[in-house]
């Protein structure tokens, strides 16, 4: 994948994005409080926005609980935001968080509260590329937690095994809730080395979007080519709890070390070194990212609650009423 | 009209959706080559190859949770679990990912897939291949529980199945893979949520489900020489379910028995009892009779299995119950 | 007595049966250090040690294989399952495993585990953090499924489950934990299995279950300002089921409301009016009514959540339509 | 472990009394007819028999579906035959098949049908060896079809975690039913590749019972010792097939390769060889097996069915009726 300055630019923005909109999250959350309770990502956002700006616009997405960034690239803000507040624009009218939003438009595929249960669920994604006979690439993230359930094991096996278009990105920032992976993973070192299958595997700076990119575009590149699957494990850190209501309980120490490796600031620093952007650049764009962000913060604090009927879309092909009889 | 087992026609249903529609696959542990441990599938792969039919390795979490993908990106995958008592093994696949994802997503999108499963007591398969677990699955919105009764209705019904937009578990009764009956040339299906008349009568309803509904027939038989004039109900879709038929039966007859295999204890025969108690019960002439499975696991000795299942004199002795007899 | 929250009562029950007996241990994910996500297992740690208070990996199964295993071979685990929608992912070990062991065996050996969950909506988390389980396991013979409903209770049917030989699914409603209530000083149990009258009353009876418990008696004081004399059954043990005291109390009352927070349709009011209906049939001078919520997953939305759980309007509302009002 | 003469004599009677016994359910299954459906270890007897016979009588064992060794060993023979029997002196009344009994005084632990769930059920055990203090082994048998699940994985990796005393041996037949492993299982060679975990693991001639026994006893020592547990992939094959209603569809020269190898016959030509046995002493152990077996069967088929009442044992601690309501 050839990135050109123009892309570059891209990518930063899409960092900042996430950044941004994350912020506002949590600012709105400590001020009057938002319904959908905040797992913010931020420091991770180059595990989201490096991975997906290494597939295609139609290569499935199935993000974790935390993945922030592949929702922010494809889908309008003013949808997420009001997803957050269960208003009748987001993204499924209310009836769900955001997310865990799904949407076959912009290939994003919905997931569960489940932490783990969409690994599979990727796969079959890759499965359905295979039948269709298109070149569609799945590519799952997770968290380092959800590489010690079962899923793990068999939705690697099964890629492996049919060589399915699948890449498996685990975000691993090293904690799963209040516990450090190191405590409940027995591996010496690497996750990656739970996975004695047959697959090709790496472990990637998930702070640096370029190296996020290119091993992405180069697991994506095997996948499309028939050559199956690819595990990533990209290194990186959330600087806040693992959800708003929970208290910080992590080493002050630990927190700074991974925030003087920033991704929004590496990148920035990497854009300005290389002469890509100037300062007057950056100001702007963060300028018209917080102006969106406030934009659409705005909109779905207007926006209004679903109709009741919202709830009842629970049958794609039977009417059925409130007690479970069909509707004849 | 030809003569086909139930296997047959679940096998010709597989084969004529397989031919129709380029999305069907069908894939799950030893249903290619091997043609299924009960041999529904036997010569599909042969006919429609390896990219149509395989095998995959033992993981049902792996069969739920890419069944629930691939329905979710545009094919129909019917996914065969061995046994139903696995089914508690994607249970989360079912219940938290299938059932969820058309309220979840706000664009329409569903999750078009089949789980084929077997069901039932009778062959001394002990008590972990031998379940019938409709219960685990009756208050989960978004499923689809289907069971049939009739070579006629597995193959109309699973054809419907497959190209329904909602999951569906489909339940086979595997002590009736040999069950003979006639099924029509070519290609109808049977409408799932609609419930069927088996049998048309004045005295009693009886509700019965899956394998039961033979059961059900059988004791009508033999209660109409005494002049008991029984009606059986099949309700074929349990979930949701199409209950007029049954409280308008139960308007007419005044009189309910529901029959399944499962425990009576907690079985869907409670939620069709409850419907009938709130919608009809000032028509009812007699408490509802609910015939069904102690509250045990499936035993394993001949005698005790025996006990366990319930049979024709079960319920003729619930109908004559409900005649105050 | 002291005025203890449903968290503290619940953390006390622990505590004390850790005390008691060296086979008592806790584990499961964050349960530790940190004290669960609902900081009810907080102190626990500390006081006991990390052998017998510990965290584990993010693995349901692991979590439902061992306490079978555990549970198995001579101590009695209590294990935390984060949220009551994750049941789904342990049902293989307790439908297969925990629940069929002691009919498995010969010698007696039984499954003393306890699984401790939440469930319930109410704080917008989410239809995969709001589910309401018990109907996945009402047809389980094998299974104890306990849903308590006051600080009193909480504490004293833990007791009774960790000291239980059969495995237990220990219900939790999660808007509940700062519920506040009188708790005795000192190790008393409340036996599982037995239901309890928590209001007595003369003209209507409600059977409520868990969180509902509260919305029922809450209803009934309202109603009471009417002259309408309601009568609160709380069974506390759904599985298996003290029918008796139900049956009494619609003897004498003649109107039956059922009331929980699953949806009606499947769920296990359905059970309760099925069992009535069938004993007490002839008892009831109005038809059965079931309060529950809407046959769809849990919506996240405040005005949809709010629609979708049953509140004192409803029970109100049965009420009234029992009494043909 | 100390193998002495007559302790190998003991091992050599056991694989024959698994052999004996197995030909004569066939032979009973063929002729009239056995309730339960038997699924035959008919080639793989050395892998139950060095194992168990490596532990202490008080080790938990949790067998397979394909286990037979271990509860030939443990349990009275009559008791076996009549749980296939389902008659009144089974090990369950004949509330369940034989092969999934369970015996706390034998240190057996009942599995369940689902192939792979038992493996977290063992750590189990292993969990109550630690916080009784005793120093019980927790042994696990399971096919290699069963390393496919996710149990698989999240057995390993929380008893690697923890360190508990747990043994995992893979009864390695090469098939899944009626699926090669290796068409279903991504690893290169060796299904020991699965387990990137952090414990030993070794691949084993499971036709070798003395190589067994010493692997095992060597897995043993290091879970006694607070060491945790060890994986073992036991080679083996089964000569019947899946189960007996399963037609033979394996290439006959890969199962005559394997029946030259045949553990009962490896192992008896081992004795001659080193003058332990003579051909007299083998003919007499023969006879009296045989008239073991004999017997057993002929017990089991006199032995009455259950009385009804079997089958209420569902709760140890409530009386409950049939309809699942409390008797007071
Ligand atoms: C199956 C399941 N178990 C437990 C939880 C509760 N839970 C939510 S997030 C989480 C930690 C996940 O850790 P990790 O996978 O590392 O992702 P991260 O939160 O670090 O992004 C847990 C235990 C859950 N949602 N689903
Ligand atoms: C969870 C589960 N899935 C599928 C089956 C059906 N089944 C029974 S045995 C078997 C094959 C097991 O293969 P393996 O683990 O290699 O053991 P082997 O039979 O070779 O001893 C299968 C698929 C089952 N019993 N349980
Ligand atoms: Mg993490
Ligand atoms: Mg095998």
């Amino acid at each position: 994948m050839e990135l050109t300055d123009e892309r570059r630019t891209e990518v930063y923005e899409s960092l900042l994005l996430t950044r941004r909109f994350e912020e506002a999250v949590l600012e709105a959350y400590e001020s009057g409080g938002v319904p959908e309770l905040p797992h913010l990502s931020i420091g991770q956002e180059a595990v989201g926005v490096g991975a997906t700006y290494a597939l295609e616009e139609d290569d499935w997405i199935a993000p974790s609980l935390r993945t922030r960034a592949p929702i922010l690239m494809r889908v309008p803000l003013e949808e997420v935001v009001a997803g957050m507040y269960g208003t009748r624009s987001g993204p499924s009218e209310g009836r769900t968080t955001q997310h865990h939003m799904g949407s076959t438009e912009r290939a994003i595929l919905g997931t569960t509260g489940m932490v783990g249960s969409h690994l599979n669920v990727a796969v079959g994604a890759g499965l359905s590329s295979r039948q269709l006979g298109n070149d569609r690439v799945s590519t799952v993230f997770f968290g380092d937690g959800a590489t010690t359930r079962g899923e793990f094991h068999t939705a690697l096996n099964y890629a492996a095994v049919e060589d399915l278009p699948v890449v498996f990105v685990i975000e691993n920032n090293g904690w799963t809730e209040e516990t450090p992976i190191g405590q409940v993973a027995a591996v010496e070192e690497d996750l990656i080395e739970f996975a004695g299958h047959d697959l090709p595997s790496s472990v990637v700076d998930g702070q640096d979007a370029d190296e996020v990119i290119a091993a992405t575009a180069e697991a994506a590149e095997r996948a499309r080519a028939g050559d199956g699957p690819t595990l990533l494990e990209m290194k990186t850190y959330r600087y806040r709890p693992h959800a708003e209501v929970i208290p910080e309980r992590r080493d002050e120490a630990e927190i700074e070390r991974w925030k003087a490796r920033d991704p929004v600031t590496i990148y920035r620093d990497r854009l300005l070194e290389e002469g890509i952007v100037d300062e007057g650049w950056l100001e702007d764009a963060d300028a018209s990212i917080r102006a969106d962000v406030e934009a659409a913060f705005q909109f779905a604090r207007e926006d209004p609650l679903p109709p009741e009927e919202a709830m009842y879309q629970v049958y794609a092909d039977v009417e059925v009423d409130r007690d479970g009889g069909v509707v004849r | 009209m030809s003569e086909l087992t139930v296997r047959e026609s679940i096998n010709q249903a597989l084969a004529e959706e397989l031919e129709r529609d380029e999305r069907v696959f069908l894939y799950g542990e030893d249903v290619a080559d091997y043609g299924g441990l009960y041999q529904v599938t036997a010569g599909l792969q042969e006919r429609f190859g390896e990219e149509r039919v395989f095998d995959t390795p033992l993981s049902e979490t792996t069969l739920g949770g890419t069944a629930v993908g691939a329905a979710l990106t545009g094919t129909r995958p019917v996914v065969e679990i061995m046994f139903g008592d696995f089914l508690a093994i994607v249970a989360d696949h079912l219940t938290n990912y299938a059932a969820k994802m058309h309220f979840n997503y706000g664009d329409g999108t569903s999750v078009p897939l089949v789980v084929r499963t077997n069901y039932g007591a009778g062959d001394q398969f002990g008590l972990h291949h031998s379940q019938s677990p409709i219960a685990w699955f009756q208050n989960v919105p978004g499923i689809k529980l289907v069971a049939p009764s009739t070579p006629h209705d597995y193959k109309g019904l699973l054809k419907a199945a497959i190209r329904d937009d909602d999951p569906v578990i489909f339940l086979e009764n595997k002590l009736r893979y040999e069950t003979e009956g006639e099924v029509p040339n070519g290609g109808y299906t049977v409408p799932l949520c609609r419930s069927d008349r088996k049998r048309e009568g004045e005295d009693v309803t009886v509700v019965a489900i899956g394998g039961m509904v033979d059961v059900a027939l059988a004791a009508a038989d033999r209660l109409a020489t005494e002049g008991i004039d029984v009606e059986v109900i099949d309700p074929r879709t349990v979930v949701p379910l199409d209950k007029e038929p049954i409280f308008d039966s139960v308007r007419k007859t005044h009189r309910l028995v529901v029959v399944h295999e499962a425990a009576t204890f907690g079985g869907f025969g409670g939620e069709i009892a409850a419907e009938v108690a709130e919608e009809a019960l000032f028509h009812l002439d007699a408490p509802i009779e609910r015939v069904g499975a102690p509250f045990t696991p499936v035993p394993f000795a001949e005698n005790l299995e025996e006990a366990y299942l319930p049979d024709e004199d079960d319920v003729i002795a619930a109908v004559r119950n409900t005649l105050g007899e």
